[in-house]
Formats: C-alpha cells, structure tokens, sequence
C-alpha cells in the first residue's frame, strides 16, 4: 500500500506523481525502493484521474451513510 | 300547531311530551333505525347505551308530531324519517355517537329475501357435518360439497352470492348451517341533529388511521423544526448535541483536522481512498 | 393540521384534549374554529393513542434517516 | 415541544410568530408560559423557513430515537 | 448552533455548562448573547447525558450506513 | 474535538476564524489552549469551504463509530 | 490529508511514526510542512491502534459496497 499513499500524497500536494517523486518520497520514509513496482503504478496511472476515482468512493461511501 | 295537539289521545299525547322534553334535555337527537334487530339483541344494544344515551322507540307519526310541534330548525328531522326509525338521545358529540353505534353493529344470520350487504364466500375445506341429506343441500344450493373421508367437504373456496343480491330461502337455509352471517345488524344512523347542526351519517365517518398518521407527522415536524431550527427542548436536546457533534466531526474529516477523536475516521478516510486508487491500479 | 397541532400541545402539557380546549387554543391563534372539525377530533382521538403516535414518530425519523 | 407545536400551529394558519402570539396559544392551554422560553423560541425562528425545517428530516434522530 | 457548540466546549473541557459559562464563551467569540436562548438551552440540557448523546451520534452512523 | 467546536461557534456566528478568535473562545471556557493545536486547526481550515465540509457526511464514521 | 499519508507510509513501512520522519516525509513530496499540523498529527496519533483503524476502515467498505 506504501506506493499507493506515497501517489496520493503527491496527488493531495497537487504535484505529478512520477517515477522520481514517487521513490524520493518512500526512500524518506527508509522504505528500499523497488523500481519496478514503482515503473509499474506510475504505468498503470497513466491517464488515470485520481480525483474522479477518489470521489467515486466517496460517493459510494455517501449513499451509505446517514448524513448524505 | 294547534292542529296537531287537538286529537290525540292521552298515550299519545304523553308520548310526544316525553320526546320534546328528551330533545330539550339532550344536546343530540338524532335518527336511528333499528329495522331487523331481534328483541334479544336490541336490550343488549340498550344496556350498552345506557348512561350515555337514551333510545326512545315509538311511531313514526309520533315523531313527526312531536318536531312539527316544537317547530324550527329540528323539524328539519322528519326529512330523514324511513322505514323503523326510532330515536337516540346523547350528550355525547355525534362523532363519538356514530362511532359508538358502529360499534354496536353485528353479524348475523341471513333471512330468506334479504339483500346481501357484501360478497357471500364459503371456503373450502372440511366441514362439521357427519355425510347425510346435507350434501344434497349444499350441493342445491350451488355449493361443491363432496363425502371424503367419512367427512361432508367443501371441495373448493366459491362466492356463492354476490353483493346486492336477494339470498333466497334453500341459500339462507344452507348459509346459517355453515354458521356464516353475512347481515350487519345495529342501530344505523339516519341523521343526527346537535347543538343546532345536522350531521348526516357519511361525515360522521372518522377514519381514526388518518388521525394517527397525522399526529405521526405532526410530532415528527415539531421535531426535525426543533433540530433543524436549533430550538433545544428536553425531547430534542439529544438529536440536536448528535447532529452539532456530527457536523463537527464531518468538518474535521473534511478539513484533516487532526485531533484526537476524529483522527482514526481521516484515516478510515485516506484508507478507502488508498483502496479506491490501488483498486485502478491493480486493473490497468 | 392546526387541529392537531393544538391537540399535541394540550397533550405535551398534560391538559386534557376536550372540545373546550382544543378551540380555545385554536382561537387565541386568531383561528376561525370550525365546530365539526373540533367535535370529530376529540371523538377520533378517543380511539387513538397519541403517546403511540409521538414514539411512532420517533422510529418513522429512524427509519427515514438513511434516505434522507 | 409544546412551545414547538405553538409556533406550528401559528405558521399553519398563516400567522406571524411573535411573541405575543405564542404566549396567547399557550395560555389558551392552560401553560404557563416561561418568558424567556418563548423570547428563545422566536430568537431561533429568526431568519428560519420553517416550512423547510419542518420537511427537513432531522437526521440526528437516528441518535435520538432510542432516548426518546 | 453556536449555543450547542459553546456547551459542548463546556462539557468536553470538564466544565459546568452553566448560563455563565455558556454566555462567557460566546461573548468570547464577539458573539450577541440572547439571554434567552441560553436559559431555555440549560433548561433544555438538564437531565440530558451530553456524553450519552455524543455515543450515540456516533452509533447512529453505523446503524444507518448498512441500511442504505 | 474543543478547537472544531470554537471554530464552529465562530463560523455560525459570522465571524472569521483566526488563531487570536479561536484562543479567546477557548480561553473564556476555562481551557489551557495549546498554540500549535490552534495553529494546525487555523492550517487545516485554509481553503475550506466549512459551510460544505459540515453538509459533507464523514463516510468514515462509518468505520470509526464501532469504537465510540 | 497528505499528513496522514506520510503516518500510513511509515506505519506500513514499520517505522515509527515522529515529527521527524513525517516531516521528511512530506519534505521529499516537495510540501512546505506546517510543523504544527505535524505536531497535531503526532499528538492525534498517540495512543491510536493504526492497524485498527485501517481495518475497521475495511469493515465500513464491505458495508459500503452494496451501495456502490
């Protein structure tokens, strides 16, 4: 999940999720980096609209609850 | 008016006072008819009106009499008079006194010639009957009646008479043996006059469901305004400390707001959020 | 609804919903009463139980919370 | 909620609510009115539309019910 | 809501929500205190369990949620 | 949850959210404030609409309420 | 909410979660940390089960699901 946060921490600054900011931000962390994994979400986010797939869940999550 | 009170003879002439004192004494009188009760039913009908109503059986000549006598509004009752009417006194209001009436209503056997009030169905199934001259009957009368098992049955559940037909005598004969009484026995209502008001029978029908539902409503409005409008009561202090609590709480998830007893719901949040992106992720 | 409302408050106030009180709460809101309405309250209430109603209210808010 | 249902009952017929006609809707019933309970009442209602609170399911009673 | 909020300060800090308290932190936030409101919110609150009502909120949540 | 509610408090009643509004509010209750739980509260509302984040329902409630 | 990202990257990572590791965390995102709200973070945290909080999290998505 590390890579996951380490994405939407870059998404949530509002800074490009790439394959740099992606293992400075796990390598800050002691985390040792596998570069594949990391070429592999930032390929798999491509053209990928995190702010879409975020509030989709958020939906999904506001038709469940109460307050909605 | 002194046509009336000229010829009658003593019993009738008592008659007719004691309805003009009645109708002066009560606030209610009204117009009942009691057209096929049994002697036996109408002195228990008595017995349950007694203490709040006072039912006053005479002729219907004596009736008209007695109101064309007393003149004005209240004569307006002999417009109503049909077939055995008799006549109620209450103080009660004529809804309660509808509905106590209403009350007071009975299923009973039906008479050869009478009229259906409603559908007549005799359900299938076994009946009480030792096999005999009873199927026969029944099977007369349009009933699927058959022997099984040393048993008289009704082989299938059939309306045998429709609401609004005349129940002929081999049918009322058959139907008060399967002890189904389909024939609404009570003091109907014709008309009641009160506090100077007529009140016919179709407005004195209260649906109590409606009333319930509205009170439902009612209590349910006072309450949202109380929340809504922050107007805390005893009833409603509670909602309204979970609804402030609920909003702040939202605030600081929304805002990231890290404080303590709302730190693990931002996490809860940032993890279906992690779930939702790593879900895409694990597709593409 | 008026009506209602006036029989709640008699209610909540542990006063009993008699004609008498039911129009003299209506009228001292500047409404013109209508006698009938009044007298088919009281008899409707006879048969109804308006501590019922209110708990019913209670549950009905829980229930229609979720969609709300 | 008696001082609720007054201003319910005033609002239904098409009534302001002041304070002055609240206090005469509750004395009707026989209340004895609470001065500052109803200076309250109508401090809330201020710039309140009440036909949308009224319609407005409060959700916070989900929390209440069981209490109530 | 501001009067709920400056008792549920109260309360969550260990204090008594009294009339003084209350109007003392709303004055704090510049606030015109309607004397009134306060008085009919204390005379609301007693015999309330505000930690009562704050659970419950909470739980109010979860029961809804799988309802929907 | 006192820093949210004097934020609260301030926002309902019109005013604007700074550290001294928030400390002050906090102060009147009697409450030792701490400066950099004012400051992170004062942080994390930049940019925040409060009207909507109230309206928004915290899904996460959802998961959190079974502790409360 | 990237504060709480860096908390979930080095929980997940096994490391412990300070002021420190947060803040470089963040920095290696290139986010100009507000030490406070890390401080806030830090302090929120303290005594919190995170692996709890993350599964309970789960428990509120299953519930969630249907709707979705």
């Amino acid at each position: 999940m590390e890579y996951i946060y380490a994405a939407l921490i870059l998404h949530n600054a509002g800074k490009d999720v790439t394959e740099e900011a992606v293992t400075s931000v796990l390598s800050a962390a002691g985390i040792a980096v596998n570069d594949s994994r990391v070429k592999a979400l930032i390929a798999a986010l491509d053209g990928v609209d995190i702010e879409d797939a975020i509030a989709k869940s958020a939906v999904a999550a506001v038709a469940a609850a109460p307050a909605a | 008016m002194a046509l009336y009170t000229a010829h009658l003879p003593q019993w009738k002439r008592d008659e007719v006072e004691e309805i003009k004192r009645h109708a002066e004494e009560y606030k209610l009188v009204g117009l009942v008819d009691f057209q096929g009760i049994p002697a036996s039913q109408m002195q228990q009908m008595r017995r349950n009106l007694r203490g709040s109503a006072v039912l006053k059986m005479t002729r219907n000549t004596l009736i008209e009499h007695a109101f064309a006598e007393m003149g004005g509004e209240i004569e307006g009752i002999n417009n109503h008079i049909e077939g055995h009417s008799a006549l109620i006194f209450t103080n009660e209001n004529p809804f309660r006194l509808y509905k106590k009436l209403q009350e007071t209503m009975t299923k009973m056997a039906a008479k050869p010639g009478e009229v259906s009030p409603e559908d007549i169905t005799v359900p299938k199934g076994p009946t009480s009957f030792p096999p005999g001259p009873i199927v026969g009957q029944l099977q007369q009368a349009g009933i699927p009646a058959a022997i099984t098992g040393g048993k008289v049955v009704i082989r299938e559940t059939k309306t045998v008479v429709k609401e609004g037909e005349v129940i002929n005598a081999k049918m009322a004969d058959v139907l008060s043996k399967l002890d189904i009484k389909p024939i609404d026995v009570g003091l109907s209502l014709q008309i009641a006059f009160y506090e100077g008001t007529f009140f016919e029978p179709k407005t004195l029908a209260i649906d109590e469901t409606e009333y319930f539902n509205n009170l439902v409503l009612a209590a349910q409005q006072a309450f949202n305004l109380s929340v809504n409008a922050v107007i805390p009561t005893a009833t409603t202090a509670g909602a309204i400390i979970g609804k402030a609590v609920r909003e702040a709480r939202n605030l600081g998830v929304e805002a990231a707001i890290y404080e303590k007893d709302i730190v693990e719901l931002i996490i809860g949040r940032t993890q279906r959020e992690s779930l939702a992106v790593k879900a895409i992720v694990e597709e593409n």
